[in-house]
């Protein structure tokens, strides 16, 4: 047998989190028609598609794992600082004082750029930086939620997550998102920073129950309403005279905040809320596939085909890519984008935080094989012959069931006039006995009438058999025609199609392949054990430009998928190369 | 508590969400106001910007405009007191032609590349001028612990 | 003394005489199709020499029957070969395809017989010599070792010793036979030697022509470079010499 | 030194009355390829042994130690690579090169290389020029040209051209010769036509059966089910008839498929193309004609229609099931008694999963306590209900979705299953290999070269009838192009049900790799996921085994 055989997917070691709904779109029984349907809501920033709503965030990518937070590794789950500590009732961030002043400047440069007096600026920020009191910040604030024992374990080992390029740079077989330390572990959930559900579950959390956590889409749901976005942000930020000092120092006393080390709580002023940026395939496929996503362009939404076209003009090849994204997606898979090991997706079964990638995929586009075409263009001839003969033969049926109509209706015409003239006659011997002297006058005038009515009625049919001749003749002269037509367009097909046999799914579009970029992407995806896939889009020969300026296109087209893979003739040959 | 009867639904719908916060930074503005024709690169700096300096803390992090090349680059300091780094933000979907890179080799090397997917995934390559000895491979460093382990096997 | 074939001299003409000094040191690349092969070992030496390692593709002599070390010919990249032709270290032999002719028998080529006999004489005579040494060396063993029986014993070797004298014969079919590897030298096919080319006989594009550069550039700075396509790049370069 | 010298050194060492002097010689310059008679004479009795490469250094140190050792590593790299062949003139067989027919003929009787090389014609024995080209290299064979025996070198010059085949050719031919594969040429009328293809006529060589018991390596195929031996089609066939069956045989249900049977609705199995757990882990074995496509994809087994026990139920718990009307069976079966379930009771997944109470709140929200719905007095009053809600979201649906001229595929006011939903989204069709394939031209610049049978078939191997090679080579170039769609496809049509290997040279360097057709499978838990968690948490489990299943039959 000469197909590759479907390797089971390796499922991550450690899985911290239910696996919820496949996609963000309600499925029967869950939500029985008692709610209205969540549309998610995304705005096109330039050029690209960023979801900005936290809940939004939260189920977009919590069911079905699309998109990316643009401040984190994958998941959208960033927060100002790694360092929390308890500030009165609540925990707080703890950031440095230059980031602090990073942001304040920041502020201030957007107060400017309002148009406000450097003076008036001046005033809102000194403002804005007074120090904030535990109970005031209580009072305003919203990150008010007793500290969970995890959180403040973190605080202890306060353990830095990014290490300048080490992950991302220059790049090992690192994960999309599992692999940073921070994803390894399962506190990113029941934890304000990272979920803003948090303070729902807390509870159960340190219960132990972790099956609660289960669906975090449906927690969504029963979200209150009353929970604001808009709220201040507040950070504990580092006195001038403590900003020199080791930081291990503060790790070694997290409980003791007001040692050796001052910290003041202010409103942080400008706030980087975490948003969630989608591929343009998985903005696609939110609106068209799944109808629960409206993007916006300048606050106006846009429909699918408005959406399609931009994609396309912004993106070049966005039809192939996005048919490979549709294709896997159909299938139940999660595809994110493969630029890390080179190629256009990575595909996921259920999700990145379940299993490990099994595919790196590359997606390429082909013409269809003409052979096929030619036969359907042949068939396609043969059913327009077909149906001409049809459409003749209808003709002429429907000239003789003309023919017989206007018969019938002279008959008729005729029977009608006799009906008339015997109920005349009837009405008019009843007339006759009532009215003697009109008698004779009146049946005249009937008879003229009569006459004068056969012959209208003679004249019309004599008329409209001329008529029917001269547009049968013109029939079959157009007939004629546009058989010839049919033919000639007929030899030209074939022509065309011959010509065309011999490029039939040949080449590669999308980019130059050599031996040399397939050895290097199969050695990437073998080192990081995934299978190395070639995704063949393969259109139809006549799709013309105009088919593709709508995504109804994507019918019409076929994928094939190719697993590429490299034989080792013999065992003790890798063990050489091992070496 | 998740009993509670009222359903958010219509409410996020409705919410007004604050403004985003991308288009005020003063750093994409900055960006932006660059004599930089290609946006989409524009924007996936300001990604890289964000990153660098907020995400790994990165100092000095700046954009500098680079109109010869309608590029926009990055400079800063990994660590305060490190040299300045050159980063070259490049779209997943845009090309980059060698003289590109060699001018802007010819500022900093090694620089570092940094590819920016559409949904703003960053991946980052060191570039060298020259060649770059690689590190050992891990398969020699620890040859002989594999060794002994394999005879361990064995036995 | 017997230089028994004096006139295989007679073809080395003045000409070729006079670039004895430079034509003694070049290296043969000879063409299978368009692969560049060095035959013999002296050239691959050669070719290392000037740091260029290329793929040996043939089978060992010593055990054929496996991959893990292969033997002459030794494959070159097309760089590698053309570099060595633009050094001025190497000629150029091109492969006989079937368009090529087929070459007269060279006066060379008749000597071959005549060489492999005497090599068979003399395996013979080594295979007597090393008969009669073995008897012998039994027998003084035996004279040294112990007074016992020794008459039996040396009077048994003795007759078996008189016997190998009269009548040694090695068989024919456990003869060795050498199976050469390279054609024999250059000098010995003087009609050859008008197919070598200084020139570097590949057809050039742009590809090929940076590629080459590349290689050059690299080497020229003492860089070892392989082949590798199968890492997806075209060399890889080894900082040193390769421990092969 | 002077190419005077240099010959006559080369006479002098053919001269045993020199030998002295040749010692001599060699000190100057060690070029003497044609060995001296003491050479030849040691070089009997010379070890077979390959000195062993000892550890790779990253990187020059310029210690005296790495470089020491580096000097030995090359000595003993010049002494390998200088030897020169010494065979028994016992043990080669003697041949004449033929260059009209471009063919070996042998003088002297084969050796055990006729097993598997050669060919014969009127009577006498013969090798293709790779083959003999090859026995050279072992030191099996001599061969004469012109009354001269060749050297290896001239075997390459003579035997290797654009007629009979190029040095990158003969390269993957030597390399799988020696790991031990039996290569022979590819003719590619030796595969059955398409005709013969659908008939499906088996042929006779195919049916000398040999069980054979191979090691499962590396390769191209060892991930399929079935090897190129007779074992594997028989397999197939057996599979093949296995899964005809299987509907009417609750033995070979999987677990999965028990547990799917509970709720009736799914339509997972609905969606087009394969699913893992809808198989069984049994990966899709049919055979499939070119043109034929399975992505119409009808679902093999209907689960509605299926009048079956439940024997997943875990309200009742049978113990056995009445025998079958006898008039279901077939005649010679007569009667069946009553079939015991207990045992596959076992084999079912039975397990509940525990739910937590926010769980059970969520899931077994009870329609009832919907106050709309308790108003309602008859059916027909809750599907008004029903279709008012369902109507004031469609009037509520965004117009920028749902009234341009292409609307999404679905409608997330209208909620459905998982499967359905797939269902709604599936409009890609999946294209196979082999679909359109036998129309195609083939190339002369893609070719099919070799059959390749598994080393440990030699034994058994028959050039008269070998069997289904393993693999298919055809032999590329690194700096050639890499094969397009066009090409997989007419290729792997030639091949048949051989894989395709293609072995890319890159200067002597060899490398592997096959494309192969493929279809992702569908992965749809089915929609009791949202009916019943318990049931979905025991699928997922079920899930995981059946991977395994999966796995372990690959192995």
């Amino acid at each position: 047998m000469t197909e590759a055989v479907f390797q089971a997917p390796k499922r991550r070691a450690r899985v911290y989190e239910g696996y919820n709904t496949p996609l963000p779109v309600p499925l029967t029984a869950e939500n029985d028609g008692l709610q209205p349907t969540l549309i998610y809501k995304a705005e096109i920033v330039n050029q690209h598609v960023v979801v900005r709503d936290p809940e939004h965030i939260q189920a977009l990518y919590g069911k079905g794992y699309f998109g990316k937070g643009i401040l984190s590794r994958s998941r959208p789950d960033h927060s100002i600082s790694l360092q929390w500590e308890k500030f009165g009732e609540q925990v707080l961030p703890v950031i440095s004082l230059s980031k602090y002043q990073k942001h304040m400047s920041w502020a201030r440069d957007v107060l400017l750029a309002h148009g406000l007096e450097e003076e008036v600026v001046n005033q809102t920020l000194q403002r804005l930086s007074q120090p904030i009191e535990p109970e005031l910040s209580e009072k305003n604030g919203h990150n008010e939620c007793p500290a969970s024992p995890r959180r403040s374990q973190d605080a202890v080992s306060g353990e830095p997550q990014y290490d300048a390029l080490e992950q991302t740079g220059t790049e090992s077989q690192g994960e999309q998102d599992s692999d940073s330390p921070q994803s390894k572990r399962p506190r990113r959930q029941g934890d304000v920073r990272f979920d803003p559900l948090a303070e729902l579950y807390h509870q159960e959390l340190q219960q132990g129950d972790k099956a609660a956590l289960v669906d975090r889409g449906h927690m969504l749901k029963t979200l209150p309403a009353h929970r604001q976005r808009t709220d201040m942000e507040y950070v504990l930020v580092f006195d001038q005279e403590d900003e020199q000092k080791p930081v291990v120092k503060h790790r070694t006393e997290p409980g003791n905040p007001t040692g050796t080390t001052r910290r003041v709580c202010r409103i942080n002023p400008f706030r980087l809320l975490e948003y969630l940026q989608l591929t343009r395939e998985e903005a696609f496929f939110l609106v068209y596939g799944l109808g629960c996503l409206s993007v916006y362009n300048n606050e106006e939404p846009l429909s699918v085909m408005q959406l399609w076209q931009m994609f396309r003009f912004v993106q070049p090849h966005f039809e192939t890519s996005y048919i490979a994204y549709h294709f896997f997606r159909s299938r139940g898979w999660v595809p994110k984008p493969g630029v890390k090991y080179g190629t256009d997706l990575m595909l996921y079964r259920k999700g990145p935080p379940f299993y490990h990638a099994s595919y790196s995929v590359v997606v390429e586009k082909v013409a269809q094989e003409k052979v096929a075409q030619e036969k359907v263009a042949q068939e396609k001839v043969d059913q327009e012959k077909v149906d001409q003969e049809k459409v003749a033969q209808e003709k002429v049926a429907q000239e003789k069931v003309d023919q017989e109509k206007v018969d019938q209706e002279k008959v008729d015409q005729e029977k009608v006039a006799q009906e008339k003239v015997d109920q005349e006659k009837v009405d008019q011997e009843k007339v006759d006995q009532e009215k003697v002297d009109q008698e004779k006058v009146d049946q005249e005038k009937v008879d003229q009438e009569k006459v004068d009515q056969e012959k209208v009625a003679q004249e019309k049919v004599a008329q409209e058999k001329v008529a029917q001749e001269k547009v049968a003749q013109e029939k079959v002269a157009q007939e004629k025609v546009a058989q010839e037509k049919v033919a000639q367009e007929k030899v030209a097909q074939e022509k065309v199609a011959q010509e065309k046999v011999d490029q039939a799914f040949s080449g590669a579009t999308l980019r130059p392949f050599s031996w040399r970029t397939l050895a290097a992407l199969s050695r990437i995806t073998g080192n990081v054990s995934k299978e190395l896939m070639l995704c063949f889009v393969i259109y139809p020969s006549d799709m013309k430009e105009e088919q593709l300026s709508s995504p109804n296109c994507i019918s019409d087209v076929t994928v094939q998928e190719i697993i590429l893979s490299r034989w080792i003739s013999s065992q003790e040959r890798t063990d050489m190369e091992d070496i | 508590m998740s009993n509670l009867p009222k359903t958010i639904d219509e409410d996020v719908i409705e919410n007004p969400l604050p403004s985003n916060w991308i288009l005020q930074h003063p750093m994409y503005q900055y960006l932006m106001n660059l004599d930089v024709g290609d946006s989409a690169q524009v924007y996936a700096a300001f990604l890289v910007y964000l990153d660098l300096s907020e995400v790994r803390n990165w100092k000095e992090v700046n954009g500098v405009g680079c109109s010869e090349l309608q590029l926009v680059l990055l400079e800063g300091r990994e660590k305060e007191g490190d040299p300045l780094q050159v980063v070259l933000p490049l779209p997943v979907h845009r090309g980059i032609s060698h003289r590109s890179v060699r001018s802007v080799l010819a500022r900093s090397s090694p620089m570092l590349l940094c590819v920016v997917a559409s949904d703003s995934t960053l991946v980052y390559q060191r570039m060298c001028d020259g060649l770059l000895t690689p590190e050992p491979p891990v398969s020699i460093q620890d040859q002989g612990r594999r060794q002994h382990r394999k005879r361990r096997q064995q036995q | 003394m017997a230089f028994s074939e004096p006139n295989i001299t007679k073809h080395v003409s003045k000409e070729d005489g006079c670039e004895e000094g430079i034509v003694s040191q070049l290296i043969e690349i000879s063409k299978c199709g368009s692969t560049p092969l060095l035959w013999r070992a002296d050239d691959l030496k050669a070719a290392r020499e000037v740091g260029l390692v290329g793929t040996p593709v043939g089978s060992l002599a010593r055990q054929p029957r496996q991959n893990i070390r292969l033997g002459r010919p030794l494959e070159l990249l097309p760089e590698e070969g053309r570099l060595l032709v633009d050094m001025g270290k190497a000629a150029v032999c091109p492969g006989l395809d079937s368009s090529c002719r087929d070459p007269k028998v060279s006066p060379e080529c008749t000597a071959v017989p005549s060489k492999t006999g005497k090599q068979f004489s003399g395996t013979e005579y080594l295979g007597f010599r090393g008969r009669k040494m073995t008897l012998l060396r039994a027998l003084t063993e035996k004279q040294n070792g112990g007074t016992r029986s020794r008459e039996d014993t040396d009077v048994e070797v003795r007759n078996r010793l008189k016997a190998l004298d009269r009548s040694f014969s090695f068989p024919r079919m456990a003869m060795a036979v050498q199976l050469c590897t390279a054609r024999a030298g250059l000098a010995h096919c003087p009609e050859e030697r008008q197919f070598l080319t200084a020139d570097w006989p590949l057809p050039q594009n742009e590809h090929s022509e940076s590629r080459f550069r590349v290689f050059r550039d690299l080497r020229c700075q003492g860089f070892y470079l392989t082949s590798a396509g199968k890492f997806g790049g075209d060399y890889l370069v080894y900082p040193g010499e390769l421990s092969t | 030194m002077s190419m005077g010298t240099r010959t006559q050194r080369m006479m002098i060492q053919g001269c045993l009355s020199n030998m002295a002097e040749q010692n001599k010689t060699a000190d100057v310059k060690s070029s003497n390829e044609l060995l001296s008679p003491s050479e030849l004479f040691k070089a009997r009795t010379r070890s077979h042994k390959i000195p062993g490469r000892g550890q790779k250094d990253f990187i020059p140190s310029g210690s005296n130690e790495q470089e020491a050792r580096l000097q030995q590593n090359l000595e003993e790299h010049w002494s390998l690579v200088l030897e020169e062949r010494v065979e028994r003139l016992g043990n080669l067989v003697k041949a004449v090169w033929i260059p009209s027919d471009r063919i070996v003929e042998l003088q002297s009787p084969a050796g055990k290389f006729w097993q598997t090389m050669g060919f014969s014609v009127h009577g006498k024995q013969c090798l293709h020029p790779e083959e003999a080209l090859y026995l050279m290299e072992c030191g099996n064979l001599q061969v004469f040209y012109q009354d001269l025996p060749l050297s290896i070198q001239e075997g390459y010059e003579r035997f290797l051209n654009s007629k009979t085949m190029s040095i990158q050719h003969y390269q993957v031919f030597g390399h799988l010769k020696r790991l031990g594969y039996v290569v022979n040429r590819f003719d590619p009328s030796s595969v059955p036509s398409q005709y013969e293809r659908q008939l499906n006529i088996p042929l006779s060589r195919e049916r000398s059966g040999r069980q054979l018991k191979r090691k499962r390596s590396h390769s191209p195929t060892h991930r399929t089910q079935e090897g190129p031996t007779t074992e594997g089609t028989e397999v197939k066939d057996r599979d093949g008839g296995k899964e005809r069956m299987n509907p009417e045989a609750p033995p070979d249900m999987d677990e999965t498929q028990m547990a799917s049977q509970e709720d009736p609705s799914t339509s997972a199995q609905g969606v087009q193309g394969r699913s893992w757990w809808s198989k069984g882990g049994t990966p899709d074995l049919q055979p499939e004609l070119p043109g034929q496509s399975q992505s119409s994809g009808s679902p093999r087994w209907d689960f509605r229609s299926l009048p079956f026990p439940d024997l997943g139920s875990r309200d009742k718990h049978r113990g056995s099931l009445a025998s079958p009307d006898p008039c279901l069976l077939p005649e010679a079966v007569g009667s069946v008694g009553p079939c015991d379930v207990a045992p596959w009771l076992l084999r079912l997944n039975l397990w509940q999963g525990r739910m937590s109470r926010r769980e059970q709140d969520q899931y077994r929200r009870d329609i009832n306590q919907d106050r709309e719905v308790q108003r309602c007095r008859n059916w027909a009053e809750y599907r008004k209900l029903q279709e008012k809600r369902s109507q004031l979201k469609r009037k509520n649906r965004p117009a920028h979705l749902w009234e341009g001229p292409v609307t999404p595929l679905h409608d997330p006011a209208q909620p459905c299953s998982t499967g359905e939903l797939m269902d709604k989204i599936n409009v890609l069709k999946p294209s196979r290999l082999l679909e359109g394939a036998s129309r195609l031209k083939g190339s002369d610049e893609w070719r099919i070269c070799f059959n390749v049978y598994q080393p440990d078939t030699v034994a058994e191997f028959k050039k008269s009838s070998p069997g289904k090679p393993y693999s298919r080579m055809c032999v590329c170039s690194f700096d050639g192009p890499v094969p397009d769609l066009r090409t997989l496809k007419v290729l792997a049509f030639q091949s048949g049900d051989i894989p395709v290997t293609y072995a890319v040279v890159d200067h002597g360097d060899i490398s592997f790799y096959s494309f192969k057709d493929f279809q992702i499978p569908t992965d749809v838990l089915p929609q009791i996921l949202n009916d019943n968690p318990a049931l979905t948490a025991g699928l997922s489990l079920l899930d995981s085994r059946v991977y395994q299943k999966i796995q372990a039959s690959g192995k």
